[in-house]
C-alpha cells in the first residue's frame, strides 16, 4: 500500500524535475496585465477596467491578463515577479499599487506602469502614469440629486469599512445636500465586509427606519441587500454601477459611475504609443464620470425631473470648471 | 512508528490533496501543465523565488511555533492572527514615535510587538484559565477586534498623510530601522529567526516547563496530583504563543512591510495552525512544514502570472490540504 | 448432566505481541454460579469481552444457549441471551435513569418519539418489581455506585438475559452492599439465569460460587469444578503458579515516637454533586504510623486525599504538615516539604498513558529537581535516573521513552511508588493503591508501604477493602457522610467495622 | 416604537440563519464533534440555492439543491473524520475554506460571472403585500423565518425525545456506553453530521435566497462561527441555544443601532467592535457559570 502511494509521489516529483526544463514559451505580442488590489465582481473599478482590458485585446491585438494582488503585503513582489518576466505594460489599482510603483518602477525602465486612482509620484517616474479619481464628485451628484428627491432631507452613505476616501465622499454628500436644503443630513454606515448582502440589507433597513429615504451605497457585493432594501421599503438608492439598475429600476433611481473600462482604453493607447507619464485627475472634466438615470423610477416620483435637471446642472457647471468639489477626508463629526 | 513511517504519513495526505485538486482543475479545464510549472518557478526556480518562499515561510514558522506550545497546553488557541497584528501594531507604534538611536528604538520595537501579541494573547488566556471562557471563540472575536484596531491606528492616530483614499496605512519606518527589504528577508531577519527557532526548541523540549506544559496538555488530572500549577501554566503557553505571533507581526512591519497596512496577511494565522499539525508538533517538522506552505504562498503570488487559474483554484487547494492532512491514510497498515 | 448456558472451544486472542488467551476451551452449566478466578492479566476481562461478542477472537467458536453466535457481535450474543455488566458502567452517567435504561434497552417502546412519561411508568414496575427505588429523573452520575449497579444489572435482565456476566463487580462495593449483590445473584440463579461471575478475591469467590474456574497468564489451568471439590490452597496455587503464597506480611509495628507529621483541626469542604464535603474532621498522623481510613466509596475520602494533597482549598480548618500551618499551600509546596501521594486512579491522576515512562517518573516540582535557577534540564541524567528507579521498582519495561500505555496496571502502580517514595518523604497519602492489583503486585505494594513505614515516614491509606486495612493498618479511621465516625485500634472486628461504616446502630 | 419594530425585525432576520445551523449543529456537537465546517457548508448551500434556484426558476427547487449540496459535503466530512480519523477541527476549517474557494471557482468556472450572482427567485413570504402597521415589518420575514420555531422544537425532539438523540448523546459523551450498548457509532456520527447538514443547508438558503437574493463570495461572513459560539453558550441545549443565536442576532442589530445611533465622538472602528466585545463578555460569563455549576 505505502509502496504504491510513494512510488506515486515520486513519479510527480520526477514530473516537476522535467518540467522545468521545459522552456518558457513567450508571447510575440505585447503583453497588458491588470493587477487588481479588490476583488472581481464588485459591479465597479475591477469589473469595469476587466471590460476595458477585454475592449483593449480586441482593438489593439495585445496580449492580456488579469491577476488579483488583494494582500498588502505581496503588491510590491507581484509588480516585481511580473516586469522581471518583460511585462510591457502593468496597469494596476488605488493608493498603495502607487507607492509601490514608486519603489520600484526605476528598476525596469522597459516597463510601462499604469495606477488607476492614486496620488502622483514624487518625484515622477519617466515609466509610470498615475490617474486620479475624483470620487467625491460622484458623491456630489448624488447628494445633489438625493436631496432634491428627499422628502424627510435626511440622506445616508453606506461603506464596506472605514477607509479615508469614505470621509471625503460623506463630506462631498453633506456639501452638496446642504446646497440643495440647507438643513439636509447624510448619516453614514458600515457593513463591515464588502461580502455580505444580507447584513447591507440590514444596515440600510436600519436607516430607512431612521426616516432617511435616499442611501447613496457603495460597498461592492453588500449592495445586493442595500437595493434589496430600497426596493422593499420603496425608497430610493443611488449607486455607482449601472447594472444594479436591473437588480430593481423603481428604487435605483440614479446612477454616477465612474468608465472604469474608459479610463482603460485611453491609458492603454496611451502606453502602447508615446506615453505620457506623469499624473491626471479622471472625473467629470475628463467624461469619466458618468450619470444614468432610471426611468422606472422617474415614473414612482414627481420630483425625479426637477432632480434630474438639478443635477445636470451641476455636472455642467464641474464639467465646464465653473465649480470644484474639494477632497476632504477628515472624519465627519 | 518509525520516524521515516511518520514523515511518510504527513507528507502523503498532502500529495493526495494535491493531486485531487489537479484533477479537479484539469477538469474544470484548465491546463495543469502550467499550474505545475508556476508553482515550481514560483517557489524555487524563478528568480529571487527562494527568498520570496522563505519571506512567506518565516511569519507561519513563528505564528506555528506560538500554536504549538498552546497546543501541547491542550488549548486551541486560533488567535495567532489577531495577535500577529498587534505586535505589527506594537513595533510600528515605536518604531514611527521612538525618538532614540537605532541601537536602542530597533530591540524596543521588537520587544514592543512582542509585549503586545503578548498581552492580546494573554487576555484570552486570562478568560480562559480563570472564568473557562471558549478560547476558540474568545480568540477568533480577538482576531475582529485586532483587524478594527489596526484599521483604527492606520487611519486615525498613525495614518500616512501622504497615502490616500482605498489604503490606511501608516507611514514608512525609517530605513535605518528595517530589518530588510520589501522583496523579502535578510541576514539579519534570518539569524533572529534562526534564534527564535533555537530558543522554541529549547522550551519545548529542553525546559522543565516545556516538559510540565506537555504533561499538563496529555494528563490535566496527574499533572494536578503532582503539584504542577495548571492554569498557570497554560496561561504561560497563551504567553509564549502570543510573544512568538507577535514577534512575526514585528518582523513584517520592521521587514518586508516596512509599515502597518489595514488587511495585509489576513489568512496566515489559520495557515499557521495547519502549519503546526502538518509539522507533527515537533519543532523541526514545524520549520519544514514551514517552508512548504511559504513555498505554496510564494507560488500561489506567482501562479496568476503564468496561469489562467482563478485566486480561487489557490483557496481550494489551501483547504483540501487542510482537509487531507490529519487524515490517516495509513491507518490500516498502520495497524498491522 | 445439566444443559450447557455457554460454551468456548479454542478461543485464542492476540493483544500485539501478547496472547490474552490461549486456546481456551470451556464450557459452563446452566443453573450455577459460576466463578472465573485469576490475576491480573490472566485473561479474565478478555474472558469477558469474548463472550460478550465485544471482542473477536483470532481462532474459536463460541456458543450461548446452544446457539453458535457470529464471533465479535455483541448484538448477536444479546439475541442468544447472554449480557454483561462490566466493572465500568456502562449506562451514560449525565443521561437520566429513565433514559439510560431505554437507551441500553434491547427492545424499545414502540414508535419513533417516546414520551418520557411512557418510559418511566415502563422502567418504574421494572425497579420496584426488584425493589429498587430510585428517582427516575435523577441523572445516574448523582446516584450512589450500589445503586447504579443494581440499575446495571436490572439493563441487563431487562434485555431478558439467561447468561449474565459480571466483571469484577465487587470492586466499588462496601461489604454490606456486597453481600446484598451476592443474595441477588443466588436468587437470580434460583430463577434460572446463569451467573458468571469474574473476581480475584478469593474469599468472595468461596462467598458465591457454585463452581470455579482459574486461568492464569491466558490458560484456563483450571475448568469449572464444583467449589465443594476444591480446597483453598490448591485454588491459590492454581491462580499464582508454583511460587509460594504467604497471606500475611509480617512486619511487627515498631514504637515511635508520637511527633505529629500531619495533622488536620476542623477542616471543611465544600460537597460535590453526590459526594458530601468533610465535616469538622480532626486527625493526626504520628510517624511510623500507618493510618487507615475506612469507608463505602463516596463518603468524604476523595474530599479528605484532595484536602491532604492540596487540590481543594478547605472552608475552615487548619492542617499542618510536619509542624509547619500548610493550609494556604498549594501542592507543590506540600511535596517541597515531604507529602507524597498515590492518587485514586492510576490512569488518569497517577500518570499520563501517553507520556513517555522519564516523564512520568520524574518527579517535576520535588525538591530534588530544583536544581537551581536554571531552567533546563538534560534528558540524559533524567533517563538514567529514571532507569534506576524503575530497576529499583522491578518495573519490567524496555526502554525509558516508551509511553505509559504499554505498561500494565500493576507495573503502572510501580512507576507511580517509584516515583513518589524514590527520595526522602515524611507523609505518604496512599488512596486505593491496590485497587485492581493481582496478589503479587498488591503484596508489592504492601511491602513498600512497610518499608515507608520503617523509615519513620507516616502512612494514611485509603482503601474501600476491609481486608487490606485490617492486614496493614496500625489504626483505622472509618468516614461517613464527611465525618469521622470511629476509630480503632487491632485486633480489629469486620462487624463493628463493618456496622460503622454503613450507619447501623451497634 | 417604531424603530422597536424595526430593531425587532433586524433582530429575526439576522439570526434566522445563525439558530437554524445552530440548532442543527447541535447533533454534530453532541456526537463529540466540534464541526468548524459549519460556516462552509452553509456558504455552500447558499451558492447551489442561488444557482439551481434561478436554473429551475423555483425557489423551492433552490432550497432541495440547498440541502443537497449540505448532505453531499457532510458525507465528505464525515468520511474523512470517522473513516479517515482525520482531527475534525482542522478538517473542519479545511472544509469551510474549500467550500469558500469553491464556490468562487464553481461560479467562475461554471456561470463566468467573478465575485457576485444575483438570483431570479427568492423564498415567499408568509405575509405579503401589507404596507401599514405592525404587520409591514412581519411581512418582510421569509417562510424560513416562520418555520424557524418549527425545526428548533423538531431539533429538539430528535434530540431529546428519540432513541436517535440518544444514541447521539452517549456517542458523545460516553462512548464506551454506546459500544457496551451496541450502538454502531459510526453510523450515529453520519447520521448526526448529515442532520447537521441539514439544517445547513437551509441556513444558506435562507442567507442567498431569503432576505436578499443573491450569492456574494464568502457571504456568510463568520455565521458559521458565530452559531458554534451559540451552542457554547447555549450549553449545548436545543432551546438555550436558539436564544443564544437570537442573542446573536441582537447583538448584530445592536451593532448597527449603535453605528446608527452614536454620538459618542468615539472612532467608527470601536462602535465597530461592541458586538464582538460582547460576544467575549458574554461567552466568558457563561464560562464563569458553568465552571461554578461544575464545581458544586
Amino acid at each position: 500500500m505505502v509502496r504504491k502511494h510513494s512510488r506515486i509521489l515520486l513519479q510527480a516529483i520526477g514530473f516537476m524535475l522535467v518540467a522545468l526544463g521545459a522552456p518558457m514559451a513567450f508571447a510575440e505580442d505585447r503583453s497588458v496585465v491588470l493587477v487588481a488590489t479588490q476583488k472581481a465582481g464588485d459591479r465597479g473599478p475591477i469589473d469595469g477596467l476587466i471590460d476595458g482590458l477585454e475592449q483593449a485585446e480586441a482593438a489593439f491585438g495585445v496580449e492580456t491578463r488579469f491577476i488579483e494582488a488583494l494582500d498588502p503585503a505581496t503588491f510590491e513582489n507581484t509588480l516585481h515577479a511580473l516586469a522581471r518576466r518583460g511585462t510591457d505594460i502593468i496597469v494596476t489599482t488605488f493608493f498603495a499599487m502607487g507607492a509601490a510603483v514608486q519603489n520600484l518602477a526605476a528598476e525596469y525602465p522597459e516597463t510601462r506602469f499604469v495606477v488607476v486612482v492614486a496620488a502622483p509620484l514624487d518625484p515622477p517616474l519617466a515609466n509610470a502614469r498615475i490617474v486620479g479619481y475624483a470620487t467625491q464628485e460622484n458623491a456630489y451628484l448624488a447628494g445633489t440629486f438625493g436631496a432634491t428627491v428627499s422628502e424627510t432631507g435626511h440622506l445616508g452613505l453606506i461603506a464596506g469599512v472605514p477607509l479615508p476616501y469614505v470621509w471625503a465622499d460623506v463630506n462631498a454628500m453633506t456639501m452638496a445636500a446642504r446646497a440643495v436644503k440647507p438643513e439636509a443630513t447624510v448619516t453614514h454606515a458600515f457593513v463591515q465586509s464588502f461580502e455580505d448582502p444580507v447584513k447591507g440589507r440590514e444596515v440600510a433597513a436600519g436607516l430607512y427606519d431612521r426616516g432617511i429615504d435616499v442611501i447613496y451605497t457603495g460597498a461592492a457585493a453588500s449592495d445586493i441587500g442595500v437595493v434589496e432594501a430600497a426596493d422593499e421599503t420603496d425608497n430610493l438608492v443611488i449607486v455607482a454601477s449601472p447594472p444594479l439598475v436591473e437588480q430593481a429600476p423603481e428604487s435605483v433611481g440614479f446612477v454616477a459611475s465612474f468608465e472604469w473600462a474608459r479610463t482603460m482604453m485611453i491609458e492603454i493607447e496611451n502606453a502602447l504609443g508615446d506615453f505620457e507619464s506623469g499624473f491626471r485627475v479622471g472625473g467629470i472634466a475628463t467624461g469619466e464620470i458618468i450619470m444614468t438615470f432610471s426611468d422606472a423610477y422617474a415614473a414612482t416620483n414627481p420630483r425625479a425631473p426637477e432632480a434630474r435637471a438639478a443635477t445636470e446642472t451641476v455636472y455642467d457647471q464641474i464639467a465646464a470648471g465653473q465649480m470644484t468639489v474639494p477632497y476632504d477626508e477628515t472624519e465627519p463629526k | 512508528m518509525n520516524r521515516v513511517g511518520q514523515g511518510a504519513a504527513a507528507i502523503l495526505p498532502i500529495g493526495i490533496a494535491v493531486a485531487t485538486c489537479m484533477l479537479l482543475f484539469a477538469l474544470a479545464g484548465y491546463d495543469i501543465i502550467s499550474v505545475i510549472l508556476g508553482v515550481t518557478e514560483g517557489a524555487l526556480t524563478g528568480f529571487g523565488s527562494f527568498q520570496q518562499t522563505l519571506r512567506w515561510a518565516m511569519p507561519l514558522l513563528l505564528i506555528a511555533l506560538g500554536f504549538l506550545f498552546c497546543l501541547r497546553a491542550g488549548e486551541f488557541n486560533i488567535g495567532g492572527q489577531g495577535q500577529m497584528m498587534m505586535g505589527g501594531l506594537g513595533s510600528v507604534a515605536v518604531a514611527l514615535l521612538f525618538p532614540g538611536p537605532v541601537w536602542i528604538a530597533m530591540p524596543t520595537a521588537l520587544l514592543a510587538g512582542m509585549l503586545c501579541g503578548l498581552i492580546w494573547s494573554g487576555f484570552a488566556g486570562f478568560l480562559k484559565v480563570r472564568y473557562h471562557a471558549d478560547e476558540v471563540i474568545v480568540t477568533l472575536m480577538l482576531n475582529f477586534i485586532a483587524v478594527l484596531l489596526v484599521s483604527w491606528v492606520t487611519t486615525g492616530p498613525l495614518k500616512d498623510p501622504a497615502v490616500r483614499g482605498e489604503t490606511a496605512s501608516t507611514p514608512k519606518i525609517d530605513s535605518a530601522l528595517r530589518l530588510g527589504g520589501s522583496d523579502g528577508i535578510s541576514p539579519t531577519l534570518l539569524i533572529l529567526v534562526g534564534l527564535a527557532i533555537l530558543a522554541a526548541w529549547v522550551i519545548a523540549e529542553r525546559s522543565r516547563m516545556g516538559v510540565q506544559l506537555r504533561y499538563v496538555g496529555k494528563a490535566p488530572q496527574a499533572a494536578r496530583w503532582q503539584g504542577m500549577a495548571v492554569r498557570r501554566l497554560k496561561f504561560q503557553a497563551y504567553l509564549l504563543a502570543g510573544t512568538f505571533a507577535g514577534l512575526a507581526g514585528a518582523f513584517e512591519v520592521l521587514g518586508p512591510n516596512g509599515r502597518l497596512v489595514t488587511g495585509a496577511t489576513p489568512t496566515i494565522g489559520f495557515t499557521a495552525i495547519v502549519v503546526t499539525i502538518v509539522g507533527l508538533s515537533r519543532v523541526p517538522g514545524i520549520v519544514i512544514a514551514a517552508i512548504f506552505f511559504g513555498g505554496l504562498q510564494a507560488a500561489i503570488l506567482f501562479l496568476p502570472i503564468v496561469s489562467d487559474l482563478p485566486s480561487s483554484g489557490i483557496k481550494i487547494l489551501e483547504g483540501m490540504i487542510a482537509l487531507f492532512v490529519t487524515a490517516e491514510f495509513l491507518r490500516h497498515w498502520r495497524q498491522r | 448432566m445439566r444443559p450447557t448456558a455457554v460454551r468456548c472451544d479454542g478461543i485464542t486472542v492476540q493483544f500485539g505481541q501478547v496472547r490474552a488467551l490461549d486456546n481456551v476451551s470451556l464450557a459452563f452449566p446452566v443453573g450455577q454460579i459460576h466463578a472465573v478466578l485469576g490475576q491480573n492479566g490472566a485473561g479474565k476481562s478478555t474472558m469477558a469481552g469474548v463472550l460478550s461478542g465485544i471482542l473477536r477472537p483470532a481462532r474459536g467458536s463460541v456458543e450461548i444457549c446452544g446457539r453458535k453466535i457470529q464471533s465479535g457481535q455483541s448484538a448477536a450474543a444479546r439475541a442468544a441471551g447472554l449480557d454483561i455488566v462490566h466493572q465500568r458502567f456502562s449506562l451514560p452517567p449525565s443521561f437520566r435513569v429513565a433514559e439510560a435504561l431505554e437507551f441500553a434497552a434491547a427492545r424499545k417502546m414502540g414508535g419513533l418519539v417516546y414520551s418520557l412519561r411512557r418510559i418511566e411508568r415502563r422502567w418504574r414496575e421494572r425497579l420496584d418489581a426488584v425493589g429498587i427505588t430510585v428517582d427516575l429523573r435523577s441523572r445516574l452520575a448523582s446516584l450512589p455506585v450500589e445503586t447504579r449497579q443494581s440499575i446495571e444489572i436490572l439493563r441487563a435482565l431487562a434485555n431478558d438475559a439467561r447468561v449474565l456476566i459480571l466483571d469484577e463487580p465487587t470492586a466499588l462495593l462496601s461489604p454490606t452492599a456486597i453481600d446484598k449483590l451476592f443474595r441477588q445473584l443466588r436468587e437470580l440463579r434460583d430463577q434460572g439465569v446463569t451467573p458468571i461471575v469474574i473476581l480475584h478475591k478469593l474469599k468472595e469467590v468461596l462467598a458465591v460460587a457454585d463452581t470455579v474456574a482459574i486461568l492464569r497468564q491466558g490458560q484456563l489451568v483450571l475448568p469449572p469444578t464444583p467449589k465443594d471439590t476444591l480446597t483453598t490452597s490448591r485454588i491459590s496455587t492454581l491462580m499464582v503458579g508454583a511460587v509460594s503464597v504467604a497471606t500475611r506480611c509480617a512486619t511487627p509495628t515498631k514504637d515511635m515516637p508520637a511527633a505529629d507529621l500531619c495533622r488536620l483541626d476542623g477542616i471543611a469542604t465544600r460537597s460535590r454533586g453526590s459526594e458530601p464535603g468533610l465535616h469538622d474532621i480532626d486527625l493526626t498522623l504520628g510517624q511510623g504510623e500507618i493510618l487507615g481510613v475506612a469507608g463505602i466509596e463516596g463518603n468524604g475520602q476523595r474530599a479528605l486525599a484532595e484536602t491532604i494533597a492540596g487540590l481543594e482549598a478547605p472552608l475552615a480548618g487548619r492542617l499542618t504538615l510536619a509542624g509547619s500551618d500548610v493550609t494556604e499551600r498549594g501542592t507543590a509546596a506540600r511535596r517541597v516539604m515531604g507529602l507524597r501521594m498515590v492518587p485514586f486512579d492510576r490512569m488518569t491522576e497517577g500518570l499520563s498513558l501517553t507520556s513517555p515512562l522519564w516523564e512520568n517518573v520524574q518527579s517535576w516540582v520535588a525538591e530534588r529537581f530544583r536544581t537551581g535557577p536554571w531552567p533546563l534540564i538534560s534528558i540524559a541524567r533524567m533517563q538514567e535516573s529514571t532507569r534506576a528507579i524503575l530497576d529499583r521498582f522491578g518495573v519490567s519495561y524496555r526502554t525509558t521513552t516508551q509511553r505509559g500505555d504499554t505498561l500494565s496496571g500493576g507495573n503502572l502502580q510501580r512507576v507511580i511508588l517509584g516515583r513518589e517514595l524514590a527520595g526522602t518523604l515524611k507523609v505518604l497519602l496512599a488512596a486505593q493503591p491496590t485497587r485492581g492489583l493481582d496478589f503479587a503486585a498488591t503484596r508489592f505494594v504492601w511491602q513498600e508501604l512497610h518499608r515507608v513505614r520503617d523509615t519513620g515516614a507516616g502512612i494514611i491509606l485509603i482503601s474501600s477493602d476491609l481486608d487490606e486495612l485490617f492486614e496493614i493498618s496500625d489504626r483505622i479511621l472509618v468516614m461517613r457522610g464527611g465525618r469521622v465516625v470511629g476509630t480503632f485500634t487491632p485486633p480489629y472486628s469486620a462487624r463493628t467495622v463493618g456496622s460503622a461504616m454503613v450507619g447501623a446502630a451497634e | 416604537m417604531e424603530f422597536l419594530d424595526q430593531f425587532t425585525v433586524t433582530t429575526l432576520r439576522s439570526a434566522t440563519p445563525i439558530v437554524i445551523a445552530a440548532v442543527f449543529g447541535l447533533f454534530s456537537i453532541r456526537a463529540g464533534i466540534f464541526h468548524l465546517g459549519i460556516e462552509g457548508l452553509m456558504l455552500a448551500s447558499a451558492f447551489a440555492a442561488v444557482a439551481v434556484g434561478t436554473a429551475s426558476g423555483s425557489a423551492w427547487i433552490g432550497l432541495a439543491a440547498a440541502i443537497a449540496v449540505a448532505l453531499l459535503l457532510s458525507v465528505i466530512y464525515w468520511f474523512f473524520i470517522d473513516q479517515l480519523r482525520a482531527d475534525t477541527v482542522i478538517a473542519g476549517l479545511g472544509l469551510t475554506a474549500l467550500c469558500v474557494g469553491g464556490t468562487a471557482f464553481a461560479m467562475q468556472a461554471l456561470f463566468d460571472q467573478r465575485g457576485q450572482m444575483a438570483s431570479t427567485v427568492r423564498l415567499p413570504r408568509v405575509i405579503s403585500g401589507v404596507d401599514e402597521g405592525l404587520l409591514s415589518y412581519v411581512s418582510e420575514l421569509t417562510v424560513l423565518t416562520w418555520a424557524t420555531p418549527l425545526l428548533i422544537v423538531l431539533a429538539w425532539i430528535v434530540l431529546r425525545r428519540t432513541h436517535l438523540g440518544l444514541q447521539i448523546a452517549a456517542v458523545g459523551d460516553y462512548p464506551y456506553g454506546a459500544v457496551a450498548a451496541g450502538v454502531d457509532a459510526s453510523r450515529v456520527r453520519l447520521v448526526a453530521i448529515l442532520l447537521t447538514g441539514f439544517g445547513c443547508g437551509i441556513a444558506g438558503c435562507q442567507l442567498a435566497i431569503g432576505d436578499v437574493a443573491g450569492f456574494a463570495e464568502n457571504m456568510t461572513n463568520g455565521r458559521g462561527f458565530f452559531a458554534l459560539a451559540a451552542m457554547l453558550f447555549g450549553g449545548f441545549s436545543a432551546i438555550a441555544t436558539a436564544l443564544a443565536g437570537l442573542f446573536f442576532g441582537f447583538a448584530d442589530a445592536f451593532g448597527i443601532f449603535l453605528q446608527l445611533n452614536d454620538r459618542s465622538g468615539l472612532p467608527t472602528q470601536f462602535v465597530l467592535m461592541a458586538p464582538f466585545l460582547l460576544t467575549i463578555l458574554i461567552v466568558t460569563i457563561s464560562g464563569a457559570i458553568r465552571q461554578r455549576r461544575d464545581r458544586l
